[in-house]
């Protein structure tokens, strides 16, 4: 399951579609909005994706992941829109015959997501907003 | 040869909308058009680094664009 | 949050427990039980616990776990008695600022926990039974 | 000294109960324990490893058993 989704996700349901009889451990990464960055309070973030290809890129990700590590289930889930800190902004899970099978792959894919999933996010403080990552100083444009 | 360009994240915000039309002619490279960008928008400069999508996939900078291409602006990606 | 059950272990309050306002990221394992082992099937297994201690011990890793990484939220949930293929026997959950801590960690604190949590496993197969991990050969006993 | 021991695991199995009355002498170490319960119960050398629990602490080979101590037989582990 690959999903870009503007509902809040359920973190459950992402975990029940990786599991497997055969499988002895999963493991998830969820992705939380933090209150603050750079020192700053944050208000919200604002999180838009090129669907398509974000789809794409993720079953890539997913793809390799699979080659390298004996997955028997995975499941990622994104969210869009306006998200307040502590709100689930992506879920990652895989289920593995063995636990170190497990870890591996499932940080694999959320590093590799970041890396290349066209997905961006703005943070929105009190005095200004930023694209994260957008600028080499990453100093608050657009006060 | 028309194109449309989707533009996404603070590359919307640079150019003002989800999407931008060009003319431009044939055989007109990624490398090209980002090479007109620049001119057009010098705040793209700014940016760590941008990338052109052909078809929901990244391009290298001799790809070049066709008729019907789905064309897209990728600036840094920060997701997750 | 430590806990050892006898009853269904519910993911979501164990996650929920570790949510935080400053996290960035929640990593959780889940350990399931696989119906199959040394090529055979698994009907189904047999776990107790020396609750105690095994709480004291889990106690000791999470501790030393939180002077290695920041963590902001932790939450360990262990299954007691008789488990089906499919079944969750473990959840371990934990909340970090930054995600490489909170893989580090949660691998580390299960890892820790098999090590050293007296907590004992039975495999029950068509043809016999035998106790994880207890003899070097691992052969099936008692048949 | 009259003590309880607990044994979990394989080694109740062994034992045959959940709990072990045995009347030790003053100084009594876990050792002397181990060596004891190998004696009278010599499957346990065929474990891969042996442990007794102190009052929910794994213990030394040469502690000594005190009266009141919660003590406990701590088979190889395989939680998870």
């Amino acid at each position: 399951m690959i999903k870009i989704t503007e509902k809040p996700i359920d973190i459950q349901k992402v975990i029940d579609t990786v599991s497997s009889l055969g499988a002895g451990a999963v493991n998830v990464f969820i992705g939380t909005v933090r209150n603050n960055a750079h020192g700053k309070n944050v208000l919200w973030l604002e999180y838009e994706a090129y669907e398509s290809m974000a789809v794409s890129e993720i079953r890539k990700i997913i793809d390799e992941a699979s080659h390298r590590w004996p997955l028997l289930g995975w499941g990622v889930s994104h969210r869009v829109g306006t998200l307040k800190p502590g709100e689930v902004s992506v879920v990652v899970a895989v289920s593995s015959p063995h636990r170190q099978q497990a870890f591996e792959a499932c940080e694999f894919i959320i590093d590799t997501l970041k890396e290349k999933a066209p997905i961006f996010k703005k943070e929105i403080f009190e005095d200004g907003e930023e694209w994260v990552s957008a600028r080499p100083n990453g100093v608050t444009a657009y006060n | 040869m028309k194109c449309k360009i989707k533009a996404f994240g603070i590359s919307r915000d640079i150019v003002g909308s989800r999407e931008l039309e060009m003319e431009v002619p044939d055989g007109f490279t990624v490398s090209d058009l980002k090479k007109e960008l620049f001119q057009k928008y010098p705040t793209f400069i700014e940016l760590k680094s941008l990338y052109v999508a052909l078809n929901n996939e990244y391009a290298n900078d001799d790809s070049i664009l066709k008729s019907g291409d789905e064309i897209a602006l990728i600036p840094p990606v920060s997701g997750g």
